[in-house]
């Protein structure tokens, strides 16, 4: 049991033309070399190209994205991980981004403020605060099932929104809101254009760094025991408690997680956005974390944050449309404006991508992956 | 005691759009295990039919002009739910049930988007007789759309019940939600289950909407009541019609209430907590049953 | 027919009691006054009936139901009220009747599952990989390899346990409960729906994991023939009810055995 | 990188200078106008807002507004673009900052922001940017701050005329103000409060968020209250859910509700006959078919096609200052944000071809000499195009007269 | 009769699992399909019975056809219809429905007969009388397999295929779900049976085919398979003298089978 990579040292695992000598190698995030050269020349080309070569509208998108993707992985973490459908995302963000904004806010305003405006501060404070209360909710989730823990945690978000609404010293009240979290980093406003890089670059590079870290160790947390035990409880809780899995305790975890990833998602969310409504935090904002979740690929990290990009920058993209197609009228408040146009697109897109391909982004990619593996036979 | 009464009669009418909104949505999951996203474009959808189909007929006489419409409006959301059905959900069948309510909210999102062109930028009339004019019986002040949507949803109830009842068509849906494929080797035509409900759930929502928009008009934001169904449906239990129309009246009976007497006895509680109200039932029934008060629980055994 | 085997192996010092044990549904009685002991390195069988309690006895004993009445010793400490994980930690391992792999996660995956209460990082370790969660990772894997090799699973290690033929997930199945280490070792079922020839591998690792890993196992099937050929004790029931318990010879040939289980026929002669 | 900043037009001597907003090369729609071009954005509330009954005609009226400018000769040979960069506010504080940090590096100023707290939401940015914009709203936050050109009364003054107006002719002796939160609402509250007060009125206030399932408290507390008079600040679909529901229930109080609460689809709601009975509407200026010079050039301009709405009205009048701000720019050889600030604060005059008192228009400094106090008051009229008749022309009550200003009246 | 001529199958557009499959059901016989697992003969099964699509199968060649007339085209519930019912492998009942409501789910092509058949089917199987009103879910393991064999009689039909109708059961019942085939069949249903207990199958089948690999290897008589050589070693456990064969001695050889590639 203690030796570890000495006798049945070299094996090869089914499918992959590599050789593996440990299982230590074998158990790597990257396993194979075409997986490592892609992922560094991703991060390179998002770490040096995107900032540099495009401009600062569609940096915020993308940092809007980055930051959303934070929010997907802990979505998934719970739900295609864990198999907990929860449509109680929103509520969970919304914790984030106003710890964070509370935290960080200007004392004596309108609206209740501490000025710690020190970025890992709120952050951090932002994730706590809406883990525990996921962990809080969570024994409900150990009762209901499927559907039922759907609509109970979409109660969730309806009590949230009454909550915030109410509660006006936090928020601002519906309709005014109050400012996002400053994001601050040893006196440099992150938000706001200096000598060398404006606003929009800085926001973005923090978004891709903190995606970066929460992706890894997200990665991480699948790939162990914690993984396999959420996907224990997932697939059949009954069998996983008697092989020894707490289901009770795995999905508390995992509700605990998934909250830390969305409070930290929501606090950057809005700090990226500026403003925080409490009307934000509805039902929508659920459901397209869940569509993010889906359109991307229930169960795997790297479709979390392909779908959060495309569903973050779908309904802008949409907008370039009259551009392309001349006939669309770019009057916002013609009927079949562009503007109309762009939400039917939208649902359009969602419907024909999830039909073509139900298990999403990822889906896709392993379908091209698979075809060039079997090329060219067919069977 | 007049104020209760009051509140009652507001919350059994407000209840009956609930209800009706709530059958539809247990139709659907009955058959096909999903919460249908796309009940509130229908709910919008069948109240602009009737709204544009109200004002030609209106030259009938005004409440049988307008109940006229209410059918043929009925209808056309059910021909246009069981198109949806044909081409965009059928394909999905055995695909994953969440993948499937995200579908829906596709459909929502375009359905709802294609009326709200329709709408327009004003409130629209939906063209009932009765606006918002009220009887008084006894000392309580009832208002007439109240009285129509109470005894409306009634009949339609109890029609619905007694197909379910009599047709082989009730066990057939649950048998396809549960194993698809056992059911089609017991010679169960899946696809005109399917069908079927989706029908019977747009007509539904088609009824619901246009009662919403009696007393207020159409107004792009009507299909948020759609979600008051939700909770009505957790509390009766999502596979039981009898529980969608129970949890339909006690939602808009907890909501009235609230809203009537909250004000005086829990300010603290915020403003419009009777809006939340119902999901704070919903929890409460839930902790003591998690398959809400009709539902079926779900098999597990080793 | 080989000959049972001999008293010596069996009743030594007991690893399970079960003692008077009762439990109902709703009105079907389902174990109603059960009681056995399992020796420390037996292999008992229990048959009987379709309907005869053997699942539900299984389940009492993993903590999936709870007894209404009667005692259940397993190593020296009463079960009743545990819950399932605190079982399996104690070393209760089990199969079940209908397979319940985790479809979608590979052969290794699961029998590492099986490991779980073995591998004691939390998810702060986790996070992090490298130090603590990779070392046990890797030494929990040389473990699996060993089951692997055991139950000869290697062409089979990385595919998702959904994609198997029935008898390889039988297989997957009994690895996973050996990776747990189990202190005695329940089988429900092993050989329905196998053929011949997976029957026959079956019966080969049951009587390897006897002899060279030395666990006591307890088997429910309706083979008759596995039943017999292997079992050290056997015990029959019907309703709920023992009607006999004793060597396979002894219960083969007791009259209520064949009226309620049996049959007249021989279920392994064949006429041709 | 950075956004692509439109700036740097307008090269050679003596040349009026130029940053972000303004480009060389003509509109493309004006291709006559070869000075360059000014681009202004709009962001405003057109597909599912409580108000974007009000805001498509309020952006319409400004789009032929500027087309007008424009064939006139524009701003002394420039272009005014105000249709490439329109964005949709849905009404929401957080949408408003999104789509104007989008607009923001793309345009000189904003030819209309629309709301109260939606602009609030971006006050801060504009401040520090200089960037001068129309809003679509009468705060009297808007007359403490120098980048915003605001015309009219403010919803603060508005309703002190209204009470004061309502106890001349119906003597209340309770007066409810019924509002959304934030500085639309709550400003109307504030002069309610202070008109009730001076006129020795109980008065209480009732805040609601916008939304039709969101008018249950309000309808409850009107209803149990019994209020003379309740003065009304929100959109016109839940103003419809209020006033309807109440009268429903009983109600016989009267309402008066400022002017953006209004829409002429309310006569033709389920809630018609009840508002008939029930309500009047107080406004900064005179109806759509009044008969000044103004109105009269708008109705021209605005062509035959189109059915009378006070939308159309507000846009054109909020239009005037920012015209004048930006030839006064052009006149200072300085179209650079900055220039166009300065400008505006040495505007002490517009014309508003007879649509505001004549003293309107006056941005050089104090609050008090800048600020309109004249306010109408109409009532429901199916015959009128815009559903309401004017019963009371042009007015300055006497709460509104004194009231001094030396903040916003929300904040005090 | 019933025939597959030729058939092959697909799965998700590119597993090939019937390579060419042959076999003919005369109407009014007991014909049985033997083979390892994962031969394909549950494949062939849903091929039949139109049940291939729920699985993203798909039949590329070859025909089936019920007296002359093809049916590989038409979809389940009209197969079903056509009097061609078929048990599915491993116990698929409605778990959450009642043992009863199980049994009017299985009449839903025969309403008209509804209380005879099951005053039938519960005569056969007293255990599901007694269980009637009981959630079908939580039945045991054999209990499922009786209800499934019950529903599927329960709408009368006149080609019954049976996958693997007596797993899990125990060996009294065995029997009788032997006799209660030879019953129907004598009643007039004509029976498909799949088996891995080969020994109770060509009892009584008239038939038998043996399917390895998606081919059919082997295809006589029963009573000529019961006879042959490889058959009483690798599916009745026989020795070469006809003697059963213990467990206990498995360890000490691996049989191998000789016919395969
Ligand atoms: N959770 C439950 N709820 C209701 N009844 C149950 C439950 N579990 C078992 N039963 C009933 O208890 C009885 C015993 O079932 P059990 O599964 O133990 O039988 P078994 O001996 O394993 O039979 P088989 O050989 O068919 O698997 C059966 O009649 C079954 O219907
Ligand atoms: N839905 C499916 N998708 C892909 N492959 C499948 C599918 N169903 C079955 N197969 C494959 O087809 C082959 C034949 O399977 P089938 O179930 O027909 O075998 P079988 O002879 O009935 O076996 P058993 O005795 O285990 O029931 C197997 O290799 C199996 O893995
Ligand atoms: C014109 C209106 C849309 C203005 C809005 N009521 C506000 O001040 O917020
Ligand atoms: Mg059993
Ligand atoms: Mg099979």
């Amino acid at each position: 049991m203690t030796d570890q990579r000495s006798t049945k040292a070299s094996r090869q695992l089914w499918g992959r033309p590599e050789l593996y000598t440990s299982y230590g190698q074998n158990l790597r995030m990257l396993n194979t070399r075409p997986k490592q050269l892609a992922v560094v020349a991703m991060v390179l080309l998002a770490a040096t190209y995107v900032p540099f070569g495009l401009p600062d509208e569609w940096l915020h998108l993308f940092a809007t994205g980055l930051a959303a993707a934070i929010g997907a992985i802990g979505l998934n973490i719970v739900t295609g991980y864990a198999g907990q459908v929860s449509l109680g995302h929103a509520f969970f963000l919304a914790i984030g981004a106003y710890t964070a904004s509370a935290l960080s806010g200007e004392p004596g305003r309108r609206t209740i403020g501490f000025g710690i405006t020190f970025l890992p501060v709120w952050l951090l404070a932002a994730g706590l605060v809406a883990g525990i209360a996921g962990v809080i909710v969570a024994p409900l989730a150990t009762r209901l099932r499927g559907l039922y823990l759907a609509i109970v945690t979409l109660g969730l978000v309806f009590l949230g929104l009454h909550i915030f609404k109410e509660w006006k010293s936090l928020t601002g009240g519906p309709g005014v809101g109050r400012q996002g979290p400053v994001p601050e980093l040893f006196g440099q406003r992150l938000d706001r254009s200096g000598d060398l890089l404006t606003g929009d670059q800085k926001m973005y590079l923090l978004t891709l760094v903190l995606l970066i870290i929460f992706a890894v160790f997200a990665r991480n947390l699948v790939r162990s025991k914690v993984g396999r035990a959420f996907a224990a409880v997932r697939d059949r809780d009954i069998a996983a408690d008697v092989i020894g899995v707490s289901v009770t305790r795995y999905k508390v975890l995992a509700f605990g997680i998934s909250s830390f990833y969305a409070g930290c998602a929501g606090a950057l969310l809005y700090a990226v956005l500026g403003r925080v409504e409490p009307d934000s935090f509805n039902l929508l904002l659920s459901i397209q974390f869940v569509a993010m979740v889906l359109i991307g690929g229930a169960g795997t990290i790297s479709g979390s944050i392909m779908g959060a990009l495309f569903i973050t920058m779908l309904p802008r993209l949409t907008q370039e449309l009259p551009t392309v197609l001349p006939f669309i009228s770019s009057d916002v408040t013609a009927p079949l404006g562009a503007a109309n146009l762009a939400i039917i697109f939208y649902g359009l897109m969602i419907i024909l991508f999830l039909i073509f391909e139900p298990r999403g982004l990822f889906g896709i990619w392993i379908r091209v992956r698979n075809y060039f593996k079997a090329w060219p036979f067919s069977y | 005691m007049t104020t209760f009464l009051q509140a009652v009669a507001g919350g059994l009418g407000q209840g009956s759009v609930y209800a009706l909104l709530a059958l539809g949505f247990v139709i659907i999951y009955k058959s096909m295990r999903v919460v249908s996203f796309a009940q509130p474009a229908f709910m919008l959808a069948g109240a602009l039919a009737v709204s544009f189909l109200a004002e030609p007929l209106l030259g009938i006489p005004s409440p049988w002009g307008f109940f006229l419409a209410l059918v043929l409006g009925a209808i056309g959301v059910a021909l246009l739910g069981l198109g949806i059905e044909r081409t965009v959900i059928r394909p999905m069948v055995g695909k994953p049930v969440f993948v499937i309510a995200i579908i829906t909210l596709g459909i929502d999102i375009v359905v709802r988007l294609v009326a709200n062109i329709f709408i327009g930028l004003d409130v629209r009339p939906v063209g009932d007789p009765w606006g918002l004019s009220s009887i008084t019986i006894g000392s309580v002040q009832v208002q007439e759309r109240h009285i129509v949507m109470l005894v409306t949803t009634v009949l339609l109830v109890v029609v619905l019940f007694s197909f379910f009842k009599y047709s082989r068509l009730g066990l057939a849906m649950r048998a396809a939600s549960f194993n698809q494929e056992t059911a089609l080797a017991q010679g169960i035509s899946v696809g005109t289950v399917f069908a079927t409900s989706w029908a019977m759930a747009g007509a539904l929502a088609a009824v619901a909407g246009t009662f919403q928009a009696t007393g207020a008009g159409i107004d792009q934001n009507l299909w948020i009541i759609a979600l008051k169904a939700l909770p009505a449906i957790i509390l009766g239990g999502l596979d039981s019609l009898g529980g969608a129309v129970i949890g339909g009246f006690t939602v808009g009976l907890v909501e009235s209430l609230v809203a009537t007497y909250q004000g005086d006895f829990a300010p603290w509680l915020g403003q419009n907590f009777s809006v939340v109200s119902a999901y704070v039932v919903m929890l409460l029934v839930l902790l003591v049953r998690p398959y809400g008060l009709f539902g079926t629980k779900e098999v597990e055994r080793v | 027919m080989s000959e049972p085997a001999s008293e010596s192996v069996s009743l030594r010092e007991p690893i399970l009691v079960f003692d008077d044990v009762h439990l109902s549904f709703a009105g079907v009685k389902a174990v109603n006054g059960v009681s056995f002991e399992v020796g420390a390195r037996e292999l008992f069988a229990i048959i009987g009936p379709n309907g005869a309690g053997k699942t539900s006895i299984f389940n009492v004993l993993s903590g999936v139901y709870r007894p209404q009445r009667g005692r259940v010793v397993f190593d020296g400490v009463d079960l009743v009220g545990k819950p399932p994980h605190r079982i399996a930690a104690l070393g209760m391992a089990r199969t079940f009747q209908n397979i319940e792999l985790f479809s979608n996660l590979t052969v290794l995956d699961n029998l590492m599952l099986g490991r779980h209460h073995h591998i004691r990082y939390g998810a702060p370790s986790a996070f992090a990989w490298f130090g603590r969660a990779r070392r046990e990772e890797i030494a929990n894997r040389a473990v699996v390899e060993n089951i692997v090799d055991f139950l000869e699973l290697e062409q089979w290690r990385a595919f998702p346990v959904g994609l198997l033929p029935y008898g390889v997930q039988k297989r997957v199945e009994l690895g996973r409960a050996l990776a747990m280490e189990p202190k005695l070792l329940l089988l429900d079922e092993p050989v329905a729906g196998m053929n011949l020839e997976e029957t026959e591998d079956m019966a080969r690792f049951v009587l390897d994991i006897r002899d060279e890993l030395d666990i006591p196992m307890i088997l429910v099937e309706h083979d008759m023939g596995l039943v017999m050929d292997l079992a050290d004790r056997v015990m029959a029931m019907d309703f709920g009810t023992p009607i006999v318990t004793g060597t396979p010879s002894q219960v083969q040939a007791d009259d209520g055995v064949i009226r309620a289980y049996l049959g007249q026929e021989h279920p392994t002669e064949v006429t041709t | 990188g950075r956004g692509d900043s439109g700036g740097g037009g307008g090269g050679g001597e003596g040349a009026v200078k130029t940053d972000v907003g303004v480009t060389a090369e003509p509109c493309k729609d004006t291709p006559n106008l070869t000075k360059g071009c000014i681009f202004l954005g709009t962001i405003s509330d057109l597909t599912s807002g409580p108000f974007k009954a009000l805001a498509v005609p309020i952006t319409e009226a400004q789009k032929k507004f500027w087309e007008r400018v424009n064939k006139a000769g524009g701003i002394d040979g420039y272009g005014v673009d105000v249709t490439t960069y329109v964005r949709d506010n849905k009404y929401n504080p957080e949408t408003h900052n999104q789509v104007y940090q989008e607009i923001k590096s793309k345009v000189l100023g904003l030819a209309q922001t629309l709301g109260s707290p939606t602009t609030a939401a971006i006050i801060g940015d504009l401040g520090d940017n200089n960037i001068v914009s129309v809003p679509a709203s009468w705060t009297s936050a808007w007359a403490f701050e120098d980048v915003i050109l605001e015309s009219g009364t403010n919803y603060c003054l508005e309703s002190m005329n209204a009470i004061d107006y309502a106890v001349e002719q119906f003597k209340p002796k309770s007066v409810m103000a019924v509002h959304y939160p934030g500085d639309y609402g709550e400003d109307a509250a504030a002069g309610a409060k202070v008109a009730a007060e001076k006129n020795g009125l109980t008065f209480e206030a009732v805040e609601t968020a916008s939304g039709q399932d969101n008018q249950a408290g309000a309808i409850n507390a009107v209803n149990s209250k019994k209020p003379d008079l309740v003065i009304l600040t929100t959109g016109p679909t839940d103003a419809a859910v209020i006033v309807g529901q109440t009268a429903a229930r009983g109600f016989t109080g009267k309402y008066i509700g400022t002017s953006p609460t209004w829409n002429p689809g309310l006569l033709k709601s389920p809630a018609g006959p009840a508002f008939k009975a029930l309500y009047l509407q107080s406004g900064p200026w005179e109806t759509f078919t009044a008969d000044t010079p103004g109105h009269k050039n708008m109705r021209d301009t605005l062509g035959t096609g189109v059915t009378g709405n006070d939308g159309y009205t507000a846009g054109w009048v909020w239009s005037y200052p920012l015209q004048a701000a930006l030839k006064k720019a052009v006149a200072n050889k300085d179209l650079s944000r900055e220039g166009l600030l300065k400008a505006v604060k040495q505007l002490d005059k517009v014309d508003y071809e007879g649509m505001l008192p004549a003293s309107a228009g006056n941005f050089t400094g104090d609050a008090n000499a800048g600020v309109v106090r004249e306010t109408m008051i109409a009532k429901p009229d199916d015959a009128s195009p815009t559903g309401v008749s004017t019963v009371k022309p042009f007015f300055v009550g006497p709460t509104a007269k004194d009231y001094k200003f030396d903040k916003p009246c929300f904040q005090s | 009769m019933l025939a597959v001529r030729n058939l092959e199958v697909v799965y998700d557009d590119v597993i090939l699992v019937l390579r060419g499959v042959s076999l003919e059901v005369p109407e009014g016989k007991i014909v049985a399909l033997l083979g390892a697992n994962g031969a394909g003969k549950t494949t062939l099964l849903r091929a039949i019975s139109g049940l291939l699509g729920v699985h993203e199968g798909e039949v590329t060649k070859g025909s089936i056809t019920l007296d002359d007339e093809p049916i590989h085209r038409s979809n389940a519930a009209r197969i079903v219809g056509k009097g061609i019912k078929q048990v599915q492998e491993g116990r698929q009942i409605f778990a959450e429905l009642t043992v009863e409501e199980n049994l009017r789910v299985g009449a839903h092509t025969n309403i008209k007969h509804l209380k005879e058949n099951l005053a039938r089917v519960y005569g056969l199987f007293p255990v599901l009388r007694d269980r009637r009103k009981r959630t079908a879910g939580y039945l045991s393991g054999g209990e499922q397999q009786m209800l499934a064999m019950g529903r599927a009689l329960m709408s009368d039909p006149s080609y019954l295929l049976l996958d693997e109708p007596s797993l899990g059961l125990a060996p009294l019942l065995v029997q009788q779900i032997r006799d209660l085939i030879v019953q129907i069949n004598v009643q007039g249903t004509t029976v498909l049976l799949v088996e891995q207990n080969a020994t109770m199958a060509l009892s009584i089948a008239e038939h038998g085919y043996v399917m390895e690999n998606g081919k059919i290897v082997m295809d006589k008589p029963a009573k000529e398979l019961l006879a042959d050589e490889d058959i009483r070693e690798f599916y009745l456990g026989l020795g070469a003298e006809g003697a059963v064969k213990s467990f206990r001695d498995v360890k000490h050889y691996k049989r191998r089978k000789r016919w395969l590639s």
